[in-house]
């Protein structure tokens, strides 16, 4: 392990990550420089945020190539560059990046989905007259997210965090115009910030605990054995250890960044952005940021698990079952809310969720390969799904009701084909998709789980729903008769050929995470992949082969009797509200969260408001208007005192001074000439007075 | 103390008379520029040919024309109806006269102390010059400042109204 | 310079001429009367020379002005007509002097008499050949100034004393412009006293009076002081009123300016007095940029002084005059514009390319420098003018 | 009179009493004004007188003070008429005894 403590300058280290800092700045660079450019500038806009981010994916690469050469070689997978941002006394405050296969596979993902979709933006926004802009905080975006993904202190995660936070706020709203986009813009950044104030909480009570900001620091980072050590000695209130306090702290942080239950709210507002920052943001990167988090703090997590021989987990933590919980409810509410969506955007945000919700729930019961396995493929083909939502957007005319659509599998084929990859990928068919193998190493992992059985039961359901509402979107879309307006046309190649590539990754990756080529595993963990075709006819895998196979073909047979080339009119009612309507309607109003939320939390803040206004005017107010009242009156004391008494006086000797100066002013009579007599008059009175004085 | 002396002086303070008491203002200008002239003379009998060729430069060349010019501009070469004179004259000319016994009698009463006659001093044109730029440049430099200044302000105040409104 | 002691001492005394025949004529009297009946003789020499010249130039310009416009000029009286100037003078003076019946008498007599005085002061300090000076005084070029600025107020007094538009407009337009490039004249002087330091006379003709390669060290020859020379040049023909500043004259505006109401044998004196003060100005600028009665070349130094300090004289007079017949009048708001706009402006420009050139020291680079300044300034200058006027159709206002 | 200097010293002081006289008695601005260069040349053949017959005449002194007061005086005469002109033009008049609005 390679350290630099104080210096900025990495001499020993490699040099993969001696210019790992590169990879978020020439992002920033650039944005900084688009943000000097004028508005005409459009290509040299683009140009610049698209090449910058190509170079942060050639940086990206090599790193990640670099780590996969030490893997294979067996050498030390973890380089640090830690230098001294201030000190304070004792304590000094560190800053610092990382290079592990962790951060390497995650910034050459965000590089590289980022870059699609950068290009595909090109298209999409190519008619905005506030392209330069867009471009600029995509590019902002960009590079804050892999600051996210590269820190190696908490503190610059934090920072890059809210800089992700602040990005998002600004594209979600960047129509803002749309008074709706403005109201999510505030909404996501507002909801996000309950998380984030835990979040700033964890941060601190670790840094009090643990006397370090950094995660890994030769030994003495939080979240190596010394730091936890200390931090399971540590004992909070309700029976919790301090490491398991604050990481539910940090994983407060987390929920509001990616959307899980009880601060979900505002990410399905957020597709009022445009639906390249929907892709980029709200499914790819900075949702999943929260479930990179945790990855990154899972050392403190799990702290204080027991350990089988093997190196296995052989228990669980406090923290971990939270976790685990919140992450299978969230997938099980989304989904139900997904399939009463009528937005094509929103039945995606709310599949998001869902999905994120997996991933917890997947990180929570089998670690961090788990959920980062269903990160990174999520991210492939949840961004698929956006862009060709996006580009079904495009083709009709900005409309986003799927009711308005149908039909579209003549029209827009390119796009039908990706999206039906994407779609599928998502349910998890067997076998040939990516989406497959993640979810399945999932559902397995919560089906081996020894301690808590209720998550397996609610992840099955979560699956059949998410076949289920994806079939009912895609039934509504691409099937059946065109019901909207105008005429649909397909998207131009720029916008298409990302879509091509994104298919065929949501396609390809899964084989990097084979229960045969458990590779993604081993190389997170450090320890060397082997191949063995027997694990896929083991009795365990046919059995959950069967089980996930029973549930898509469940979920796909459900939607497509209910929907299957149905063409309902935009007007009629669903299917589904014909069979079960009070269902339809709770789940269409989103389970009443939102409602909940205003009766209970914002109208708590309304009524506090109000008392504190209560207060402002009443109370304060009532002594600051004492305390003037009584000095009005000493002041109107004090004015009867100056007009009898002093005043009198006063004008009394004004008006003898004026009846002199009558007098004297005569001699003043504005005559330039009587004024020279006066002074020559003066000049012979002083010689005169000399002459006598000097005649004794 | 020659025949010079008593003729100049006599050019002088008649000039100077005239140009008080004539009607006509142009007359009255004229008759100070003699009087100007004649002090000119005295500078140049006091051997000072820088000062009296500056002051025929500056006082007929200029400040009587400037005066002249003046004149016309008022119509001051109308006579005046009500008389030249202030109506307070009678309180003036004491005064004036005052002033005169005063110097006099200060010039008299220190007569004595008086050097008697001094060799024509040794200085040329040079000399000055070196004075202006060596000691005197403090004095120099204000008064060219001071020359802007009146120039600029000179112009200002005799601008037509309407046009420094703009 | 291989001359022989005869010829050398044959131009020696060719070259004081006039000094000897005072000194012979004077040394019949008394040692102490000499300096006072030096100065006598002098004055009278001048007196009768400079008068001479006027007759001579006046037939000269009528002629050159005829050749000019394609006629033929005065050609009856004598041979050419050169003994026109002495039938003008027994014309005017046998006619009638003729005085407003409003006039102001007394300064409708004095004004042309102080004209014709304050003109022929000037002439004491110019050197007009080597020794040949009245006056050498240590303030000379001040001197000539301050009697230079005396001819206003006569100029003034003509105007006013006539009591009638005409003389008065006249005047006031004279003094106008006499002033604003007096300005001029005084601060393109400035740049020899510069360089000189000295106002005397005969030091700055001495100055110039060197010669390396043969070739005179003449003011004229420096940038500063060609430029100089330029402005002084374009100042003394406003300042003598000569065309084209010749406003205040201006007949088809003015009848004949100031001395409308003049005849006779004044009319005659002021016009003398016009014409003395063309040379004398003539004579200073000679003696400033033109190396005075120094020979343009160290070959012709046989040749008297004072013929070079005349023929200088007249070759300026000649200028003059071809000018008078070549250009058109200005109006008089180009004539003031012109003063403080562009000749002020770039004579006090010129004072600083003089003190730069002062305190460069010897070499090419001052040259350079010199040059480049004021050419730049010239073409910068013009520029900026020509930008600011408006080249369009003339618009009458009550002609259409 | 015994010195050469008293002589101009009386001089000047006529001089200067026919100015302040001038300025006293005149009517018109523009002859007040002269009356006041008038006083300022008197004192200006003082500073001359003086320095002509002091024992340091190569300082200068009293020559300088004479020559600026020239050229200040120069400055005085453009402003005051100045003034003058621009109040004629404001009042139709140069009568100081009409000239009294800022009496007190």
């Amino acid at each position: 392990m390679i350290d630099q403590t104080t210096s900025l300058t990495p001499q020993a280290a490699s040099t993969a990550v001696g210019i790992l800092w590169l990879i978020p700045a020439v992002p920033i660079v650039a944005s900084g420089v688009i943000a000097l450019l004028k508005q005409p500038r459009r290509k040299l806009s683009a140009t610049l945020a698209i090449g910058a981010l190509s170079f942060s994916l050639l940086l990206a690469i090599f790193a990640f190539v670099h780590v996969v050469s030490n893997w294979a070689a067996g050498a030390a997978t973890r380089e640090t560059v830690n230098f001294t941002w201030f000190q304070f006394g004792n304590s000094a405050v560190d800053l610092g990046w990382i290079l592990d296969p962790l951060s390497a596979i995650m910034a050459v993902m965000v590089c590289f989905v980022g870059l699609l979709i950068f290009i595909y933006s090109t298209g999409y926004m190519a008619h905005d007259e506030n392209f330069t802009r867009f471009f600029c905080f995509l590019s902002l975006f960009a590079g804050a997210m892999l600051g996210v993904v590269i820190a190696n202190s908490i503190l610059l995660l934090f920072m890059c965090w809210e800089l992700v936070g602040l990005t998002s706020y600004l594209l979600i709203g960047f129509w803002y115009q749309k008074p709706s986009a403005a109201a999510a813009a505030k909404k996501a950044f507002i909801t996000t910030r309950v998380g984030d104030i835990f979040f700033l909480l964890g941060i601190v009570w670790l840094f009090a605990q643990t006397g370090t900001l950094l995660f890994y620091n030769h030994g003495s980072g939080s979240m190596e054995g010394l730091a936890l050590g200390g931090l399971l000695t540590q004992h909070a209130a309700l029976g919790l250890t301090a490491a398991s306090a604050i990481a539910l702290l940090i994983f407060a942080g987390a929920a509001g960044k990616s959307g899980q239950l009880p601060l979900h709210v505002w990410l399905p507002d957020a597709m009022e952005g445009p639906t390249p920052v929907s892709a980029l943001i709200h499914a790819a990167t900075m949702v999943a940021a929260g479930v990179y988090l945790i990855a990154r703090v899972y050392p403190l997590l799990s702290a204080g698990m027991p350990l089988t021989a093997s190196g296995d987990a052989a228990g669980t933590t406090t923290a971990l079952i939270v976790v685990t919980w919140i992450g299978a409810a969230t997938a099980v509410f989304a989904a139900l809310v997904a399939v009463a969506q009528n937005d094509i955007k929103r039945i995606l945000a709310y599949s998001t969720i869902s999905q994120l919700g997996y991933m917890m729930a997947g990180l929570g019961l089998g670690g961090v390969a788990v959920g980062m396995f269903h990160l990174i493929t999520h991210a492939f083909f949840k961004a698929l799904l956006f862009l060709g939502a996006g580009s079904v957007i495009h083709g009709c005319h900005e409309e986003q009701d799927i009711r308005r659509m149908g039909g579209l599998k003549t029209q827009m084929r390119a796009t039908f084909l990706t999206y039906a990859v994407g779609m599928l990928a998502l349910c998890g068919f067997p076998l040939v998709f990516s989406g497959f193998w993640s979810k399945d190493a999932i559902l397995e992992a919560a089906h081996n789980s020894a301690y808590i059985k209720g998550p397996y039961y609610l992840l099955i359901f979560g699956a059949v729903l998410t076949a289920f509402y994806m079939t009912r979107q895609v039934s509504y879309v691409f099937f059946g008769k065109w019901r909207g307006h105008g005429h649909p046309h397909e998207s131009p190649r720029v916008m298409t050929v990302p879509l091509a590539i994104l298919a065929l990754f949501a396609v390809a990756l899964g084989a990097i995470g084979t229960p045969a080529w458990p590779w993604f595993r081993a190389f997170l963990e450090g320890h060397a992949a082997s191949i063995d075709i027997h694990t896929l006819f083991e009795a365990d895998f046919a059995k959950l082969l069967a089980t996930s196979t029973v549930i898509v073909f469940l979920g796909l047979g459900l939607g497509w009797l209910l929907y299957g080339n149905k063409s309902p009119k935009p007007e009629e009612p669903d299917a589904l509200e014909k069979t079960a309507p009070a269902i339809w309607a709770a789940l269409r109003d989103r389970l009443y969260v939102d409602e909940l939320y205003s009766v209970t939390v914002i109208a708590f803040y309304y009524r506090w408001a109000s008392v504190a206004d209560w207060l402002d005017r009443r109370v304060w107010g009532g002594i600051v208007a004492a305390v003037a009242w009584v000095f009005k009156m000493s002041a109107q004391f004090n004015r009867l005192l100056d007009m009898h008494g002093v005043d009198g006086t006063f004008d009394k000797a004004c008006e003898e001074l004026s009846t002199g100066g009558g007098i004297v002013s005569r001699v003043q009579n504005g005559r330039a000439q009587t004024y020279l007599r006066i002074l020559a008059f003066a000049v012979i009175a002083l010689a005169a007075i000399l002459i006598w004085s000097v005649k004794p | 103390m020659g025949i010079m002396f008593y003729l100049i002086a006599a050019i002088t303070l008649a000039g100077a008379l005239a140009a008080m008491t004539l009607k006509h203002l142009v007359h009255a200008a004229l008759a100070v520029t003699v009087a100007f002239a004649g002090l000119a003379l005295f500078f140049l009998n006091l051997d000072a040919q820088f000062a009296g060729f500056a002051q025929i430069l500056v006082y007929i060349g200029a400040v009587a024309i400037l005066v002249v010019f003046a004149i016309l501009l008022t119509r001051g070469s109308e006579l005046p109806k009500d008389g030249v004179f202030s109506r307070t004259w009678f309180v003036g000319l004491p005064v004036a006269a005052g002033i005169f016994a005063v110097l006099g009698w200060a010039v008299i009463a220190s007569s004595k102390a008086l050097p008697s006659d001094a060799p024509t001093p040794a200085v040329n044109v040079h000399d000055i010059g070196v004075a202006l730029v060596g000691r005197y440049v403090l004095p120099l430099e204000i008064l060219a400042l001071l020359l802007t200044a009146a120039t600029i302000g000179a112009v200002m105040v005799a601008l037509h109204e309407k046009e420094r409104a703009k | 310079m291989a001359t022989s002691p005869v010829v050398e001492n044959l131009s020696t005394n060719l070259d004081q001429i006039f000094i000897i025949t005072r000194d012979w004529l004077t040394h019949f009297l008394p040692a102490a009367w000499r300096p006072a009946v030096d100065v006598v003789l002098s004055v009278v020499v001048i007196v009768c020379v400079f008068p001479g010249l006027f007759a001579l130039t006046t037939v000269f310009e009528r002629k050159g002005l005829g050749r000019i416009q394609n006629r033929l000029g005065p050609n009856r009286t004598g041979p050419f007509g050169f003994f026109q100037p002495i039938a003008d003078g027994i014309k005017s003076l046998t006619k009638e002097d003729i005085v407003p019946a409003s006039a102001d008498g007394v300064l409708h007599f004095l004004a042309p008499v102080i004209l014709v005085v304050a003109v022929f002061m000037g002439f004491a300090v110019l050197p007009m050949g080597r020794n040949m000076v009245l006056v050498d005084m240590d303030a000379g070029l001040l001197f000539f100034f301050a009697m230079g600025a005396s001819t206003e107020l006569s100029v003034f007094m003509a105007g006013w004393s006539s009591r009638n538009k005409y003389s008065l407009l006249g005047a006031m337009r004279a003094i106008a412009q006499m002033i604003s490039y007096e300005v001029v004249l005084l601060l393109s002087s400035v740049s020899v006293v510069m360089i000189t330091g000295s106002l005397r006379l005969t030091k700055i003709v001495d100055a110039q009076n060197q010669y390396s390669y043969g070739l005179p060290h003449w003011y004229i020859f420096t940038p500063w002081g060609l430029a100089a020379f330029i402005m002084y040049a374009i100042a003394a023909t406003a300042e003598t009123n000569r065309s084209p500043f010749d406003l205040p004259e201006g007949e088809s505006e003015l009848v004949a300016g100031y001395h409308t109401e003049y005849s006779g044998f004044k009319f005659a004196l002021f016009f003398l007095g016009e014409y003395l003060a063309m040379f004398s100005i003539s004579g200073l600028g000679t003696t400033l940029f033109l190396g005075g009665w120094s020979a343009p070349l160290e070959v012709f130094n046989v040749v008297p002084s004072w013929i070079w300090f005349f023929g200088k004289v007249m070759m300026s007079i000649f200028v003059f005059i071809w000018m008078r017949g070549t250009l058109p009048r200005l109006r008089q708001d180009q004539l003031m514009n012109f003063a403080w706009k562009f000749v002020l402006p770039f004579t006090l420009l010129d004072l600083l390319v003089t003190a730069m050139w002062r305190f460069m020291g010897e070499g090419w680079l001052r040259w350079v420098v010199s040059t480049a300044i004021l050419a730049g300034a010239y073409v910068l200058m013009g520029r900026v003018s020509m930008y600011r006027q408006h080249f369009a159709p003339r618009k009458y206002r009550y002609a259409d | 009179m015994s010195s050469p200097l008293t002589g101009y010293l009386v001089v000047a002081a006529l001089l200067f009493s026919i100015g302040l006289a001038g300025a006293l008695v005149r009517r018109n601005a523009i002859m007040v004004l002269i009356g006041i260069e008038l006083m300022l040349n008197a004192a200006n053949l003082n500073f001359i007188a003086f320095w002509r017959y002091s024992p340091h005449p190569e300082a200068l002194t009293g020559m300088m003070f004479a020559i600026f007061s020239i050229a200040v005086a120069a400055a005085e005469a453009a402003v005051g008429l100045g003034l003058v002109i621009a109040i004629h033009r404001h009042t139709g008049t140069t009568d100081l005894d009409k000239m009294n609005r800022m009496r007190g």
